[in-house]
């Protein structure tokens, strides 16, 4: 049983899923608008997962996501207006408009993308602990992936050199049961994804996605292993995603019962619920976080639109790294 | 359209279905796997219904293991089955190139002749949907490079229609390449047509001044600018290669021996391009033909940008086509 | 405890052992000589698994091996002749003197190689079980791999696979503690290989490699739940190669006497002590066995010998199929 | 060799171990990783006795696991270090080939210039020791096709042993391909030489009539037939690449400017080569100038046979490259 969370923090972790919730709802907008295009995966349903986890980083710890990010990059800290200018494809977005949805990065916040080759950020996410551990930086490297990814070399590849070199990183399993339109059942003949981490010989955890509290709580555990034990942690987050798998999926795959299910564990009204209950949350708080979410929405809606398309004589840039280094 | 001849509107994505559903009910070895072909019906839509039709035995629905299954369609092939097996995009067939180089395309040499691998590989390809870096690779030409597959670019729709049966026939590892952009390409497919000719390039238009040569998803780009250039009173040439290897050199020579004049269109990066392997064809084969240099027109040298101009720039485009043969005509802008 | 095998099937495992060891000891001379070229890995140490396992199988099964397949191909029936011409690069060889000792290949005992990409041979064992499957055919694929092959991805993927789709390949992994240079405990997290086989909802056992009576036994006993069972099995077989990991490699990365340890268990001695102490091996049959096995190695070289270098001009044939399939 | 320049008599091998040492010695940033490096030495040698002297957190054993450690390289370099991977050869770096391709190369560009990839992977490349189709490719001409890579292949002892210190200062992913024919070539080494220009070819040997364009492992046969095509009166201009991507174009353009004829010798297969690519870039830049078109010499488009005398007709040898000269200049035997 998790103990409830202070007045202050619970507002906290509400007002972050729903900046989530309602940043994404406003990029599906501006899908049909076609303001934003390309890919575009939503997080919806999942933001428990996200917000919990990345409570338990220290700002100095890294990052490594997927293809379904927009949630981390938020919460991480990675400004919200420029993440809408990189929906936008503009030059003032956190990749210079260059990334997309899908390649969310920022050096300040260490968030090291926004990784389209399912499996494929796992490997980046060792070096990136690799390099903690030679230079002796006590840093945890958090690396998120999908049920989906599982299935791939990559990760049994990387399982067994986090563990064997004992290195300080987080795995965060996001298994919300589909990898596109295939569930769980039909592509892993062992569906206990915790079990697959322990044939590895690490520690591994398996928790309630949708309950924000329960993330945190278990995500903080696993961190402090991976901090103090310089050791690889892997926690299975059992989640869901409400909406299709991108905007071209036409979600046929499951029943809208199914769906519907869960959407009565939204983790949104849940944490509501909760807050309700012990008192700590009235109709103002809600409209204040509301209020304060939409504007800043806002905000970074109106400086994407503000920003500029980066010349045409620019497109061969950055190829190669512009300088030298250090 | 001539008169007679039975046609039918059809979408390109239908005519790779018609296809696949022709093979599945003319032969017990077909069966088709991959990423979602089945519930799901493909990425891109292309096996949709099939599942319902034929079963899960043969529509398998794979994991994500593109290794695992593209091998495991090899070895299929090597007892005698005939796999088609879907690779969702060539963006991750890099994941299986080891099974696809040192098996698909080895074994019957390193065998000495015992095995076959009548495998099918089909992937989409290519750019142009703002699905930035990882997601809009034209890997093909560069595949091409591989001795012992034989590799298909179908950009029309009876290609895309009736390559798939006598890449089933073929005994060695056939990879198809099919340009995202072209999946709901409309137009009329001739009913009686039957399997094409996978061994030779074809000339989508013929002309006299200048060769352009192209595949897949940049025919469109060749046709426009062809169509461009005759309003200036110039007459391309089209070719579009439709097998990348073994590549027809007959018609490419034959045509560039009439013209005197070649530009290739490739949506490969520019360094290491299919293109420069024609140039050098060319080069080798018709040097004392050519009234100046083969060109080149090819994507730019980045990791595709996301924003729709950058993409776009990056892209050839019938306007770079254009320009690069007033140039080679003397008539360019002097720009 | 493993009964005793009647004398006939006894000498028979003996010959067989033998006839890998003297056929390997001949190639080390042959190498020396530079009649044989490029890698040379020698079974040498672990000939009671080839043995053993092979033992299990019906002439309908097909065998899927690594460039340390000699012995496999010995016992599983390709030709001792067309083994040793293929060593030399003769026409004659069972892969037509092109694939030379990493790529022997028998059509006609269903042998498919000889392959010296670590892990590369296992997708080709899932669909020639997949073949068996579709077309109801109740045949068994046996998958020979390395410790080594454990690590890589392509393993974790053929695992889940081969499970999910219940497909009849009988996993063989032969345990040798060496991927080349490094002992598993320096490449592993999780060293007990038979657990991870479980991790996948695979049955699997783990036997002594060096004793070929109890190869043979849990051979049986997996390779009838695959066939009966029409379902994946793994069975690791513990083992160790005597000689060096190829014909280059200086074995400085283990003790002298690990190896002299080791050596206590040659198979081939173990079983003759065995035979000898149940009274069914007598010095006269001994020296038969290596009489004609001593003879057909003989017959082989000379075959090899006599054999044809194919002409240059033939160089570029079977790059692709010549003629059409049925 | 120069009065007053200090040379020591070393091996190809030693040259890279040397680099390797000085490296490590010289930045803490920097290690070593792959299979077997350590406790073996390495699989060709090159890293032996490096363990004992830096311990086994700088020189790193790796599982058979080719996509997990090459990721890592790339990921450890992302967060400053200065990694090199060696990869056992090129034969196994299809297998992290997604790592290197969508990850290594596109980074730094789809970050928008945030994030530098200072990673050196090192492999062994080609054949020519008789083991086989699988493990004999000569890649690299073939990965020059991708962008944000440098690529560079070290064909003398002074380049293995003074290219790795530019490589690693190098804020781009670089790959550098050993050839294993030239592992115990010996040689004497200048000393003081220090870092070498890793932009640039080099002519090996000048010359007037014809270029011979190369590079590694086939270095060496186009030096062979200089020598004798010398014997025969004619003077040959040997050009070693040296960095494959991005090429130097104005060295092997300004050579055939004045040759007015070229060869490219190249390990890799015809179809889709690098000689593919270097002869479109002549056609391009200097077409005006050939006196005859540009030749390829290249590997047979076959997998590596296993037998000594196929492997050898099957690779390009001084003899091919002699006749291509020959017949260029009309003294062929007209065979
Ligand atoms: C290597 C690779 N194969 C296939 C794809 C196409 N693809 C993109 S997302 C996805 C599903 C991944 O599922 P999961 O890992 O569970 O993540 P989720 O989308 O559910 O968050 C697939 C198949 C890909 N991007 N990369
Ligand atoms: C993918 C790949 N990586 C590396 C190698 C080089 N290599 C050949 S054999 C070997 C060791 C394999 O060990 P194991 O699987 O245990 O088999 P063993 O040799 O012990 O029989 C290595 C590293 C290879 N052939 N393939
Ligand atoms: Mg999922
Ligand atoms: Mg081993």
């Amino acid at each position: 049983m998790i103990v409830g969370p202070d007045r202050e923090h619970g507002l906290h972790l509400l007002a972050q899923m729903l900046r989530i919730r309602r940043f994404e709802e406003k990029c599906v907008e501006l899908y049909s608008a076609t303001k934003i295009r390309g890919f575009l995966h939503l997080y919806i349903g999942e933001e428990a997962v996200a917000v919990g986890t990345i409570e338990a980083l220290l700002p100095d710890d890294a990052v490594v996501a997927t293809y379904r990010e927009h949630g981390h990059a938020l919460v991480r800290g990675v400004p919200t207006e420029a993440l809408m200018a990189e929906m936008y494809g503009k030059l003032e977005g956190c990749s210079r408009g260059r990334g997309g949805s899908m390649h969310l990065f920022d050096a300040a916040t260490r968030f090291y993308g926004g990784n389209a080759i399912v499996g494929g950020g796992l490997p980046l996410a060792l070096g990136l602990a690799l390099a903690d551990k030679l230079e002796g930086r006590e840093r945890v490297t958090a690396c998120f992936f999908g049920d989906g990814a599982v299935a791939e070399g990559e990760f049994h590849e990387c399982m067994n050199l986090a563990a064997l070199w004992s290195l300080p990183v987080m795995f965060f399993c996001e298994n919300n049961r589909y990898a596109m339109g295939t569930a769980i059942e039909r592509y892993e003949s062992e569906t206990d994804l915790a079990l697959k981490a322990a044939s590895y010989e690490m520690t591994s955890w398996s928790v309630d996605g949708m309950d924000v509290l329960a993330v945190e709580a278990a995500a903080r555990k696993a961190v402090a292993e991976v901090r103090d034990g310089s050791r690889p942690c892997f926690l299975e987050l059992k989640t869901y995603r409400f909406r299709a798998h991108s905007m071209y999926d036409p979600d046929l795959y499951r029943t809208k019962d199914e769906i519907e299910r869960y959407r009565q564990h939204d983790p949104i009204p849940a944490l509501q619920r909760r807050l309700e209950a012990d008192g700590s949350l009235s109709a103002s708080d809600i409209e204040q976080i509301e209020r304060s979410v939409a504007e800043e929405i806002e905000r970074a809606v109106a400086f994407a639109e503000a920003g500029t398309l980066e010349p045409v004589e620019e497109l061969e840039r950055f190829v190669y790294w512009e300088g030298s280094l250090a | 359209m001539t008169a007679g001849v039975q046609t039918t509107a059809i979408t390109y994505r239908e005519a790779l279905r018609e296809a696949i559903r022709e093979a599945l009910s003319s032969d017990p070895r077909v069966f088709l796997m991959g990423e979602d072909v089945g519930l799901y019906g493909g990425s891109f839509g292309v096996s949709r219904g099939l599942l319902a039709e034929f079963g899960p035995e043969r529509i398998r629905d794979t994991p994500l293991s593109e290794s695992a299954f593209v091998g495991a369609g090899i070895g299929a092939a090597m007892a005698g089955m005939r796999p088609i097996v879907e690779v969702m995009t060539v963006n991750f067939c890099l994941l299986a190139l080891d099974q696809i180089m040192n098996n698909a395309a080895t074994i019957t040499h390193m065998s000495g002749g015992q095995f076959a691998v009548p495998v099918v590989i089909r992937m989409t390809t290519g750019a142009g949907r703002q699905v930035a870096a990882q997601h809009s690779h034209s890997l093909e030409g560069w595949l091409a490079h591989i001795p012992g597959l034989k590799l298909l670019a179908p950009a029309t729709i009876a290609d895309a229609r009736w390559m798939l049966a006598p890449a089933l026939a073929d005994p060695n590892p056939v990879l198809i390449f099919e340009h995202g952009s072209l999946y709901n390409l409309k137009g009329e497919l001739d009913r009686d047509h039957g399997p094409v000719d996978i061994d030779r390039a074809a000339i989508r238009r013929p002309g006299s001044d200048v060769t352009l040569i192209t595949y897949g998803g940049t025919l469109p780009a060749a046709i426009a600018a062809a169509d461009q250039l005759a309003d200036a009173g110039i007459d391309a040439e089209v070719i579009d290669l439709r097998v990348l290897r073994p590549l027809d050199d007959e018609t490419v020579i034959q045509s560039v021996a009439r013209t005197h004049r070649a530009v290739t269109i490739d949506e490969g990066w520019r360094s290491g391009s299919l293109a420069a392997e024609i140039s050098a064809r060319i080069m080798e084969q018709a040097f004392y033909e050519l009234d100046a240099p083969v060109a080149r027109v090819c994507s730019a040298e980045v990791p595709m940008p996301y924003p729709q101009h950058l993409e776009q720039a990056a892209l050839p485009q019938p306007a770079k086509i254009l320009s690069e043969v007033l140039r080679m005509l003397g008539k360019g802008s002097g720009g």
